[in-house]
């Protein structure tokens, strides 16, 4: 889109349409839109996803690593996020470029805090010494709005299609030393039952929307990023944007976002299975 | 449960109904009744003919930026043909802690024949001058005006280095040198009562 | 090509004197001209075109208008109607009243008054149709597929008006009402209307998508197509 | 663990005193147990970096732990996580300026947390608001940050870093308690929350329940920053 700043006119006119119940792309306000969701793609990952809905696109990929544990979870191993947007630079956020990719970031890292996500204690080679790290990084080719939601979708979909090579211990006269299979056959898979799954609310007008274009963001005084996950439990809460929020506006946002992550968690879990089960050749990017 | 006169408030806290009072300075109106905005003394002045006004008496003068209309006293940055860089550095008679930069153009600086006004007899980097705010202009800087005749230069250093003293209201003099320099010269009603 | 009998129009250039293609495109040959018209291009704009821009700068009397050409286009003071529709000179108070009338981020429709040297355009905004677009949604598409024609103002009868600009930027908006001249009050627009005007986006986007060229009946018969599906279930 | 599960009657944890840096417009210095951040305003000034033409003002924050603050020592330049503060904090109070007032111009926040034993978001909202209110720039409110941390079912309010980060120590390792971290910054007389984080699973009531009682947490706080306001303006008065 050209100009970021929208004139009063298109913002009213916006604002409007959402009080309506009719949006400027005609969805009513608690419409989705459609995305295409392809997992392997990217040869050498332990697990990578691509998603594609209109105006955005959103690629992740997950690279294991053995490394040293962080010292107060000694035991467990440990994700490291990292949201790159520098090929859509658009206008509104030139010049900060850093504080977006450090908002989305610590979005992505706040979801993935509490241990029970992930069943990080798998991820254990020597409990204190050796541990696995995944190193999970989205790029952002093409942005239309909605960007969090995309991004956890997709890294919710890398996960699912991580496989973690087995390693076995010796250790010859006191010298622990690894050693990494690499037939597939005794790969590790993750479980992705409890990984949430960002909805954002946008407060426009009186009234919020799901998944807002970049108009409608612009047009929203306050939004709330709300992490469901496949239990119907809330996994992280987050306000963004520049107004303040009425506590039963809010109460009400989370309502709906738990609606509609039902569908959203059980859809993206069927596509995953039939994908896998499928494993046709995958048309990567040159479908377009 | 109205804050009475005389009491300490915070902002935020309720003054009054809209339909008692009217909003004065560092007040807000919100659904029909009057919050404070600042921290200070509730205060209600009677008006004749309307209601009484709400205000918030606070210790500590108000933060205030350059608004249109207002006279300001800069110091003269540099000169180009078109207009002429300023530094503003008080606002009517409180100094201001950071200055704002300003800009003179060259058809503010007279009432009467604009366009034959040669910026260089007007004004000398360093000098000091009266100006009044004319617009917010572009984000870089305001747009000032010197179009009236109490607005000037006030203060200006001979090539010697000494102040200068006005004769007339174009012209200023340097008492060593003699040497008569051009500039547009703030009017006699400021020299005589300062 | 040999070059003796044919002369360098735009998208070509010469190396040891042969004609060779710069940009990917149509090969248009008129008379002895011979260019390349690129598929996917910015904005060039000729004299008499109309487009719709929006404002990115206001500046020393005259507006700095984005219409997806590689230069921003200027519109100057003096090429505009005055609010109050008065013909005089522009004095020094509607300079600073220019805020008022035009800011950033505005949208407007206006007709290419002249190309200057450096191929930036020069806008002017004084007939009754041209001016501010208030309510109503834009829509960006590639400036080769806007068709050229006659008029680029039209009322489709679904109940929508449209301008297609030739910069590729398609304002869509509710049928303006007969008496708002030029419609600076906020009318506000119903479902219904809204709805079409939805539905109009989509159609515009899909069309867009295939590369079809654009132009009104073109839109129409989309627009007609697309009447059996219910509006929030389009692709986009 | 701490005895006082519940919320104090009366609220005595919260020390704040404004006037702490001279130099700046308003400044403010908060003591929320052993938690101590110091906070300066200055502003409305010149915006730094020209872009486009802004009618309203601006807000910027720059929140910085000192390096000898936290158990671990921190780097000189600000990393992720000071950076995210700063954001979180720009947004909660940029619904309280009165921006329209001050146009084309900026209002700057520095932020330093002195000593880190926790809550050190709230109380680094509610230092900054204090600190706005000091400085004499138009407010429509004073925004009240709070934290609570649910462990259980015990929910504690402005926890401690070890109730923050540790654990119940009779939990066992694989025994799942909800645990979650939620910070909330209310603007008590308009009754809007401007900002909201929270972290760690909940279902969906007991996430109401959590937040509702950090709301509750908010307005005890709320009398002890009117009360010191009031102090700073009556020290004011005298002096001139």
């Amino acid at each position: 889109m050209s100009s970021s700043t929208l004139s009063e006119g298109r913002k009213q006119f916006i604002v409007d349409g959402v009080t309506q119940d009719c949006r400027a792309d005609g969805r009513r306000c608690i419409d989705f839109r459609r995305f295409q969701i392809e997992t392997g793609i990217v040869s050498n990952t332990n697990g990578s996803a691509r998603l594609r809905q209109y105006g955005t696109d959103v690629l992740v990929g997950i690279k294991a690593e053995i490394g040293q544990p962080k010292q107060e979870r000694s035991n467990t191993g440990h994700l490291e996020f990292y949201v790159d947007c520098s090929s859509y630079n658009t206008t509104e956020i030139d010049g900060h470029i850093g504080d977006f990719t450090t908002q989305l970031t610590k979005s992505l890292e706040r979801i993935y805090d509490s241990e029970n996500v992930l069943d990080l204690k798998s991820l254990t080679i020597i409990a204190g010494e050796q541990v696995w790290v995944l190193y999970i990084d989205a790029v952002v080719l093409e942005c239309c709005g909605n960007l969090l939601d995309c991004i956890s979708i997709a890294v919710k979909a890398a996960l699912y299609n991580t496989r973690i090579p087995g390693v076995s211990v010796n250790d010859e006269e006191g010298v622990l030393e690894l050693e990494i299979s690499d037939d597939p056959n005794d790969e590790k898979k993750l479980s992705i039952d409890k990984v949430p799954v960002i909805v954002s609310c946008n407060k426009i007008g009186h009234r919020y929307v799901v998944d807002a274009t970049q108009e409608e963001e612009c047009c929203s005084s306050g939004r709330l990023l709300i992490a469901v996950n496949d239990r119907n439990n809330i996994c992280s809460l987050q306000k963004s944007g520049t107004g303040s929020l009425d506590p039963s506006t809010i109460f009400e946002m989370i309502e709906t976002a738990r609606q509609a992550a039902v569908p959203l968690n059980q859809e993206l879990l069927q596509t995953l299975k039939r994908e896998e089960r499928s494993n046709n050749d995958k048309c990567g990017f040159f479908a377009n | 449960m109205a804050a009475e006169v005389g009491n300490p408030v915070i902002p935020g806290q309720r003054l009054g109904s809209i339909d008692q009072f009217s909003a004065g300075l560092g007040t807000y109106v919100r659904q029909r009744h009057i919050y404070a905005s600042l921290v200070g003394y509730k205060d209600i002045i009677s008006q004749a003919g309307q209601l009484p006004k709400i205000q918030i008496k606070t210790g500590n003068v108000s933060c205030n930026l350059p608004t249109i209309g207002k006279v300001v006293t800069a110091k003269v940055l540099n000169v180009n043909p078109r207009f002429c860089r300023v530094l503003i550095i008080c606002i009517g008679t409180t100094p201001l802690k950071e200055p704002f930069k300003g800009t003179i153009r060259k058809e503010d600086i007279r009432a009467t024949e604009k366009d034959k006004v040669d910026m260089y007899n007007c004004f000398k980097p360093g000098d000091a001058v009266l100006a009044e705010v004319i617009s917010l202009g572009d984000p870089r800087s305001y747009y000032l005006s010197t179009a009236k005749n109490e607005l000037g230069v006030i203060f200006a250093k001979s090539t010697a280095g000494h102040p200068m003293v006005p004769i007339s209201w174009t012209e200023m003099q340097c008492p060593h040198t003699e040497k008569i320099e051009l500039r547009k010269v703030a009017g006699i009603k400021y020299w005589t009562d300062s | 090509m040999t070059i003796f009998h044919s002369c360098r129009g735009h998208g070509t250039y010469l190396q040891d004197n042969k004609l060779k293609a710069s940009v990917a495109g149509f090969v248009e040959k008129v008379g002895k001209l011979i260019c390349v018209k690129p598929v996917k291009s910015r904005y060039n704009g000729e004299v008499g075109d109309v487009v719709v821009g929006i404002i990115t700068e206001v500046g020393q009397r005259r507006w700095k208008v984005d219409t997806y050409s590689r230069l921003d286009s200027l519109l100057m003071l003096s090429a505009v109607n005055l609010p109050g529709g008065e013909l005089r000179r522009r004095s020094e108070k509607d300079e600073l009243m220019m805020r008022q009338h035009l800011t950033e981020g505005d949208l407007i429709s206006a007709e290419v008054q002249s190309v200057h040297g450096d191929g930036s355009l020069a806008l002017h905004t004084r007939s009754l149709k041209y001016g501010k677009l208030i309510q109503g949604t834009l829509v960006t598409v590639a400036p080769a597929l806007i068709k050229r024609c006659k008029t680029h103002f039209h009322n489709l009868e679904c109940g929508a008006s449209i301008i297609l600009g030739n910069n590729g930027y398609i304002w869509i908006s509710p049928l303006l009402k007969e008496d708002a001249e030029n419609q600076t009050t906020k009318s506000d627009t119903s479902t219904l209307e809204r709805e079409i005007v939805a539905r109009l986006r989509n159609c515009i986007m899909a069309l867009a998508e295939r590369q079809m060229l654009l132009y009104d009946t073109s839109i129409t018969y989309t627009y007609e197509a697309s009447l059996n599906y219910q509006v929030s279930q389009h692709k986009k | 663990m701490r005895k006082d599960y519940q919320l104090p009657k009366f609220y005595d944890r919260l020390v704040c005193r404004t006037g702490a840096v001279s130099q700046a417009v308003g400044s403010a210095y908060i003591e929320l147990r052993n938690t101590k951040i110091i906070c300066a305003v200055y502003g409305p000034r010149e915006v730094a970096k020209k872009q486009e033409f802004n009618i309203q003002a601006t807000v910027a924050c720059e929140l910085k732990f000192a390096t000898f603050s936290c158990r671990r020592r921190r780097r000189h330049i600000q990393d992720s996580q000071e950076k995210e503060y700063s954001q979180i904090i720009v947004q909660a109070l940029q619904p309280v300026v009165r921006l329209d007032k001050y146009p084309k111009s900026q209002i700057d926040i520095f932020i330093t947390v002195l000593q880190n034993d926790g809550s050190v978001l709230g109380g680094a909202i509610t230092a900054a608001s204090v600190a706005l209110a000091d400085s004499g720039i138009e407010i429509f409110d004073v925004a009240i940050g709070c934290c609570l941390r649910q462990i259980g079912d015990l929910s504690l309010i402005d926890p401690t870093y070890l109730e923050e980060e540790g654990r119940l120590n009779n939990e066992e390792e694989d025994e799942i308690v909800t645990n979650a971290n939620v910070t909330i910054a209310l603007l008590p007389s308009l009754n809007q929350v401007s900002a909201l984080i929270m972290n760690g699973e909940l279902d969906v009531d007991s996430t109401q329940r959590i937040i509702k009682d950090c709301l509750e947490g908010c307005i005890r706080i709320y009398p002890v920053v009117r009360e010191c306001l009031t102090k700073s303006l009556e020290e004011k008065m005298s002096r001139n």
